[in-house]
C-alpha cells in the first residue's frame, strides 16, 4: 500500500479506471495540457492522448451535455468541472436530462460529474460552494461526498462503473492536507453505504465531507470529560444509509448533525426527517444541527472561521447532548 | 455551396413516392391527433407541423443506417421517416400503457437506441440537445464509428444558451452535426425580429466556424439536397452545418392557440406554398405519378386508421408501475409512513 | 369584495402594483401581445405598453440577469417564466448573483421571479415541477407558495414590494379551480408568516400551495371519526414561520408534513429538523412526511394520481397519528 | 467602421498625460500587489493584467459621468479609470475589514451604485455580467436616462451561454451596451483555436446584428478611439457594438501559473508590442512628453505607496460581522444549537 494523498487517490482511481476501460473518458476545462486547475489530471493528456483528455471551451451546460450524450452512446464520461460551483451553469442539464432520462425513455446516463467543492480555503462565495442541497431532491441523481483517501478511490471506481448520473464532490480542503495508505489494486467503496468512523455509545454524529475529521477530533477532545462518541460518515447522501443512520441513533439516543452547507435547506434536514420518523421511540435528545450561519461562504479568513463548523462547536455541541 | 448534381437527382422513382407517402402520412396523422384533441382523448397539449412537414422528412431522409437524430416538438415526421410508428405516437399522445415511455412522458418525448439508427428523446428545454448530440457523435468517433447526428432548434429555441455552448462546442470539435434552423416565424406569439436583431439565422454559421446553408423549408427536395450534402460533409469529418430553412407555421403554437397575433397576409401567402401541395406538383409535372395519388392516400389513410385502433385499444398504465426505473433495476421507495403501513395492516387494511 | 380565481387575483395584484408604481415592469416570454402562456399578464400590453411589458427571447438566463440589472438601478422588476421547470435554465443566475449580491457588495436585487408550478394537470416530468427544494439551502432568496386567491394577492403586492429577491411559485392547478372573495384594495400578506388555515387539537398538518386544500380535505374526512385536525398553510418557505410551526406542534404534540414536492430531500426534511430540535419535548409520536415517491412527475393521469399525495392517504396519515 | 477624426486627437495634452499615468498606476498597483503576493499577504490568487492594461485604460476612459461598468479579474485598470482607489483594491486583496466588501469578495468583486457613474459588482461566473448590464441600461432607459455600459469578455467568456442570451437580448433590445472581447489567446491553458472554430470574434457582431469593430488591444488610443465611437452610438440609440480587442496574456492565468503551455515566440513576439511602452514612444515622438515621464512614474509610485501603507494598516474583520445583511436590514441567525445555549449558559460560559 503506497500513501497517497486525497487527491492523489482520485487520481489513481481515475488512471486506473481509464487504463482498464477504454470507455471511461474525462472532458473539461483546462484538463489536458494543465492536468486540470488541481492538477487532479496531470499527466493524463499525455498517456490518455487528446481523444480521451479533452478540454473543452468555458461550456458548463456544453460538457455536461455532452459527457451525457456519450454516455448513451455506450461511453463512461467523467465531466470535470474546474470549481463544482460552477455546476450551476449546468445545472439545466444535470436535474432535466441526466436525471430523469432512464425514467423517462429507458436510456440510461452512467457519467460522473466532479469538481472541487467546499470552503476552508479562502476561495470566496464562488470558490467555496458545498452544493449538495441543489441536488438533493433529484431523483435519478446519486451525490458522493468521500472524506478519506480510501473511500476517495473506491468511491471515484465506484462511480465511474456506476449505471446511473453520479455527482463526485471532492473536498478541496483536503485534497493535499489529508494523506492515508491506499490499495494499490482495485476496489470499490459501494455507493450508498456510510461507515463507521469511529464507535461509541454516548452521541452519534452524522456528518460527511470535511467535517468528519472535525467531528472525529471533537470526539477526541470530549473522550476525556467521559463521553463516548460515535461518527457516522455518510459517504453518499443520495441514496443515503437509512439503516446505518437509525442503527447509530438507536445505540446512542442522541443525534446531532454536522454539514459545511449552511443550515437551514441543508442535508440535514432530511436526516433528522428519517430519524424523527423512524427512530422516535429512540431518542433521549433533541435532534442537533451544527452548521453554518445562512449566508453566503464570505472570503476573509476570520469570517470564514466563524462561518465554518470546527472542533469546538461540535465538542460544544456533544457536551450539550450528553448532559441533556 | 452545394454543388454539382443536386442528390435528389438521384432518387429513384419509389423514394420519390416514398416521400410522398410520408408527407401525407405525417399530415394525416396529425389530423387524427387533432380529431382525438377535440374528443378529448389526447392528454396535454397538441403540437401540430401544418405547413412544415417537409422541414422534417426532407431532411430525415437524409440520415443513413446508424445515424442519430433527436426530433423537437414539429418534427413528427422524422419520427415516421426514422420507422417510429404512428401506434406509437398516438399512445404517447394518449398517454397510453403502450406508448413508449409507458406513459411516463408525452407527445415526442421518447427514444430508442439502435445499430439501426437511435433517436435521441427529446426534453422541454430548447437547446439542450444540442450539445447531448455532439458528445452521441464523440462517442461513436471515439469508436471508429462515422454516425451523423440531426437535429432541428426554432427561431427561438437558437436564443438559448444551451444553442450557443452546444454549435460552439461541435464546432470547434468538428462533430459530424448537422442542425437545422427551423425558421418558421414564431416563436408562440414572439416574431422572429423580437428573438433577435439579425433574423438571417444563417449567418450564425460564419461566427461559430462550420458551414451554412438557407433553404426552402416548404420544399421537400431542396430540403433533402443540403441535408444531404451536410451529413455526406459530417461524415467525411469536415464538421457541422447549421442549415436555415423557412418556412411558416400554419397552425397555432399549440391546439389550444387560435395565433390572432399572425398576421393574416402572411398565411396567407405560405397557404399558397404549402409543401405538399408543391410536392404533389412536382411529381404531376415531372411524370413521376400520375392519378395514381389516391391510392397512395390511401394507403396512409389505412396504416394510420390500423395504427390508431390499436392505439386506442391500449390500455392506460397502472399506478404502481410508475416507481420503477428512476435508478437501474430499482423500485422507488412506497412514501407511505411506515406507522401508517403498521396501522393498516394493525387493523387488516390494505 | 370580488370573487377572483387564484390567477385574477395574481393578475390584479401586479395590475395594480403596476399601476400604483412606475419601477414595476414585466418580462418574459410571451407576456405580450399573448398575455403570458396562462394569460395572467392579458390586457396588460394595452394597459402598460410595450416598456413595461416586455416580451424577451427565449433565455431565461438573459431574462432573469436583465431583470437583476434593472433592480440594481432602482426598477422592480418581475420576471415571468413560462413553467417554472425553466427556472433550471436561469438558476446560475439567481443562486449566484441575485442571492448574494446584497451580502457581498451591497447591491440590493428587489425582483421577483415567477411562474406556473406544480402538477395534476398532466403536464409530464417538464411541466409540472415543484422547484422549490432547489433554492432552500439559498440564503439570500425568499420562495412564497400562495395556496388561496387572498393570499396570492397579499403576496404578490408583498414580493413586488420586498427589497430582496423573491421566487414565488404559482401552483397552476388551482389558477382556475379556485375562487373567493378578494378584498379589491390594497393589502399584503407578510412574506415569512404562516396562516392556521383550520384549527383543531389532536393532528397538526403543516403544508403549503395546492396541499392545503388536500390537507383540509382530509381534516374534513377525519373529523367525524373524532380527529380534530390542524392545518397550518405556510406560505412562505424561505423565511419560514418558525414559530407558528412550533406553536401548533406544541398544542397537538402530533406532526404530518405535506409537500408536492418529492419525499426525499424535500421542504419537509427542514420542517421536521425544526421540531425535532425545537419541540423535540412536546411530540407524542413520530413526525410524519406524506409526499410523492422519488421520481420525476409523471404524465399519464392514472401515473399522476399515484405520484400525487391527495385527501385519503393524507387523512391515513391522520389516522395513524392519531392513534399513535 | 469608425469614420472621419478618430476621438483621440480631441484629447488634450493633460488627458494623453493623464493615460499615461493611469497606464504606470495600473501596471505599478498590480507589481505591489505580486510583491504582496510572494510576501503571503495576498489572500488567495492574484490575477494579472500585465500587458493587457491598454484595453481597460484606454475603453474605460472612454466613459462619461453616469455611465456603468463591469470589470472582469483583468479590468483593474477600469477601476481606477473610474474613480476606485488602490487602497480599495489592495485591501480586497488582503482580505481586509476595510475592503469595500468588507473581506467577504476578493479581488476585484466588488462595486458601487451612483448618479456619478457605478460599477457593478462581477460575479467569477463568466458570461454573467452581460445579461445583467443589459437590464441595467434597459433600466436607465425606462427613466430616460441615455446611460451606457461597459462592459469586457475574455475569449474563453464567449463560450458561455450568458454570453449568448445576454448579447442577443442586448441587440434585440438596441440596449446601449458596449461589449469587448479581449482576446488575449488563452484561457486558462486553452489557446483560442480549441475555445472556438472561429477564433475571429468580431465576426460574432453580425449573427448578432449588432456592431463590430476589431482594434489592437495594445494601443490605448486605438482603444479609445473605437470605444468612444461604439459609446456614442449606444447613447445615440443605435444599439450595442462588440469590439474585439486583440491583445495578449504576459502572465500566466494566474500568480501561481507559469504558464509553460504557451509558446517562447507568442511572448518574446508580444513583449515587443508591450502597451505602456507603444504610448511612451508616442507621447515622446510627438512631443506631449519630454523628460518628464520619471516625474509622472514618481507620481504614480507616491500615490500607491501611500494607498498600500493605509490598506496595511487595515484591520481584519471580526467573525461575527459575517452574519449581517444577507437580506435587507437583518442579521443571520446564530446557528449555534438553541441547547448549547442553554447548556452554556447553565454553567455561566459563553
Ligand atoms: C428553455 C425553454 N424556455 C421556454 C420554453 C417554453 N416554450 C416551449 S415552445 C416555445 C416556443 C418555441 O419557439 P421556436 O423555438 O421558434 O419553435 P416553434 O414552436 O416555432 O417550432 C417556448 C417559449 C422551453 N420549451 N424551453
Ligand atoms: C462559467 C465559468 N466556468 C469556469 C470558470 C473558471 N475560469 C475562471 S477564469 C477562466 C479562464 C477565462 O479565460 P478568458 O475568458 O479568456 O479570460 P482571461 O483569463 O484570458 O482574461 C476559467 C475557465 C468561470 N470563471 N466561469
Ligand atoms: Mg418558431
Ligand atoms: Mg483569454
Amino acid at each position: 500500500m503506497a500513501i497517497l494523498t486525497y487527491l492523489e487517490a482520485i487520481r489513481e482511481a481515475m488512471d486506473q479506471e481509464m487504463s482498464r476501460d477504454p470507455r471511461v473518458f474525462i472532458l473539461g476545462e483546462d484538463v489536458g495540457a494543465y492536468g486540470g486547475a488541481f492538477r487532479v489530471t496531470q499527466g493524463f493528456l499525455d498517456k490518455f492522448g487528446p481523444d480521451r483528455i479533452i478540454d473543452t471551451p468555458i461550456s458548463e451546460t456544453g460538457l455536461i451535455g455532452a459527457a451525457i450524450g456519450a454516455s448513451l452512446f455506450g461511453m463512461r464520461p467523467i465531466a470535470e468541472l474546474q470549481f463544482i460551483d460552477f455546476i450551476a451553469c449546468g445545472f439545466n442539464q444535470i436535474v432535466n436530462y441526466a436525471a430523469k432520462s432512464r425514467y423517462r425513455w429507458g436510456g440510461g446516463v452512467p457519467i460522473v460529474i466532479r469538481g472541487p467543492a467546499g470552503a476552508g480555503v479562502h476561495g470566496g462565495p464562488f470558490h467555496s460552494q458545498s452544493p449538495e442541497s441543489y441536488f438533493m431532491n433529484v431523483p435519478g441523481l446519486k451525490i458522493v461526498v468521500p472524506a478519506t483517501p480510501v473511500d476517495a478511490k473506491g468511491l471515484m471506481l465506484a462511480a465511474i462503473r456506476d449505471p446511473d448520473p453520479v455527482i463526485f464532490l471532492e473536498h478541496k480542503f483536503l485534497y493535499r492536507r489529508l494523506k492515508e495508505e491506499v490499495p494499490e489494486g482495485d476496489y470499490t467503496t459501494p455507493i450508498g453505504e456510510a461507515r463507521i468512523a469511529r464507535a461509541g455509545d454516548d452521541v452519534s454524529i452524522i456528518t460527511y465531507g470535511a467535517m468528519v475529521h472535525a467531528s472525529l477530533e471533537a470526539a477526541t477532545i470530549v473522550a476525556p470529560e467521559g463521553v463516548s462518541v460515535e461518527v457516522l460518515d455518510l459517504r453518499t447522501l443520495l441514496p443515503m444509509d437509512r439503516d446505518r443512520i437509525l442503527q447509530t441513533v438507536r445505540k446512542t439516543g442522541r443525534a446531532l448533525i454536522v454539514h459545511e452547507a449552511t443550515k437551514t435547506g441543508g442535508p440535514g434536514g432530511e436526516i433528522a426527517a428519517l430519524i424523527a420518523e423512524h427512530a422516535f421511540s429512540d431518542l433521549d435528545a433533541p435532534i442537533v444541527r451544527v452548521a453554518p450561519p445562512d449566508t453566503p461562504v464570505p472570503y476573509s479568513p476570520p469570517l470564514e472561521e466563524f462561518f465554518l463548523p470546527n472542533p469546538s462547536k461540535i465538542a460544544d455541541a456533544v457536551r450539550a447532548l450528553a448532559a441533556y | 455551396m452545394t454543388s454539382g448534381k443536386p442528390p435528389a437527382d438521384r432518387l429513384t422513382r419509389d423514394q420519390l413516392i416514398e416521400l410522398y407517402y410520408l408527407l401525407k402520412l405525417n399530415r394525416g396523422l396529425e389530423e387524427k391527433l387533432s380529431n382525438l384533441y377535440r374528443q378529448g382523448k389526447v392528454v396535454g397539449g397538441l403540437y401540430r407541423s401544418l405547413g412544415q412537414e417537409a422541414c422534417s422528412i426532407g431532411s430525415a431522409y437524409a440520415l443513413e443506417r446508424g445515424d442519430i437524430f433527436t426530433p423537437l416538438i414539429r418534427n413528427l415526421g422524422a419520427v415516421l421517416v426514422r420507422g417510429g410508428s404512428p401506434h406509437d405516437i398516438f399512445c404517447q399522445y394518449m398517454a397510453k400503457a403502450d406508448s413508449p415511455t409507458r406513459g411516463r412522458d408525452l407527445n415526442l418525448h421518447f427514444g430508442w437506441l439502435s445499430p439501426e439508427g437511435s433517436m435521441l428523446s427529446v426534453i422541454s428545454m430548447l437547446g439542450d440537445m444540442i450539445p447531448i448530440l455532439t458528445g452521441a457523435v464523440m462517442a461513436e468517433r471515439m469508436n471508429g464509428r462515422r454516425t451523423v447526428a440531426l437535429t432541428w432548434i426554432g427561431d427561438g429555441g437558437t436564443s438559448t444558451g444551451a444553442f450557443h455552448e452546444g454549435l460552439n462546442l461541435a464546432c470547434v470539435q468538428k462533430a459530424p452535426l448537422v442542425l437545422i434552423v427551423e425558421n418558421n416565424g414564431w416563436a408562440y406569439s414572439t416574431p422572429t425580429a423580437r428573438q433577435t436583431a439579425n433574423t438571417r439565422f444563417v449567418d450564425r454559421a460564419k461566427a461559430y466556424g462550420c458551414f451554412g446553408e438557407q433553404v426552402d423549408g416548404n420544399d421537400v427536395l431542396a430540403v433533402y439536397d443540403v441535408t444531404r450534402t451536410a451529413i455526406q460533409r459530417a461524415r467525411q469529418g469536415l464538421g457541422p452545418t447549421l442549415i436555415e430553412a423557412l418556412t411558416m407555421r400554419m397552425k397555432g403554437h399549440a391546439e389550444h392557440d387560435d395565433m390572432k397575433y399572425v398576421p393574416q397576409e402572411q398565411v396567407i401567402m405560405w397557404a399558397r406554398r404549402d409543401p405538399i401541395a408543391l410536392f404533389e406538383k412536382f411529381l404531376l409535372d415531372n411524370g413521376v405519378l400520375a392519378g395514381d395519388l389516391e391510392a397512395i392516400d390511401a394507403r396512409a389513410e389505412d396504416e394510420l386508421v390500423s395504427e390508431l385502433a390499436s392505439a386506442e385499444a391500449s390500455p392506460m398504465p397502472l399506478g404502481p408501475t410508475a416507481r420503477s426505473d428512476v435508478y437501474f433495476g430499482s423500485t422507488a421507495d412506497d412514501p407511505t409512513p411506515k406507522i401508517v403501513q403498521e396501522f393498516k395492516s394493525a387493523r387488516g387494511l390494505s
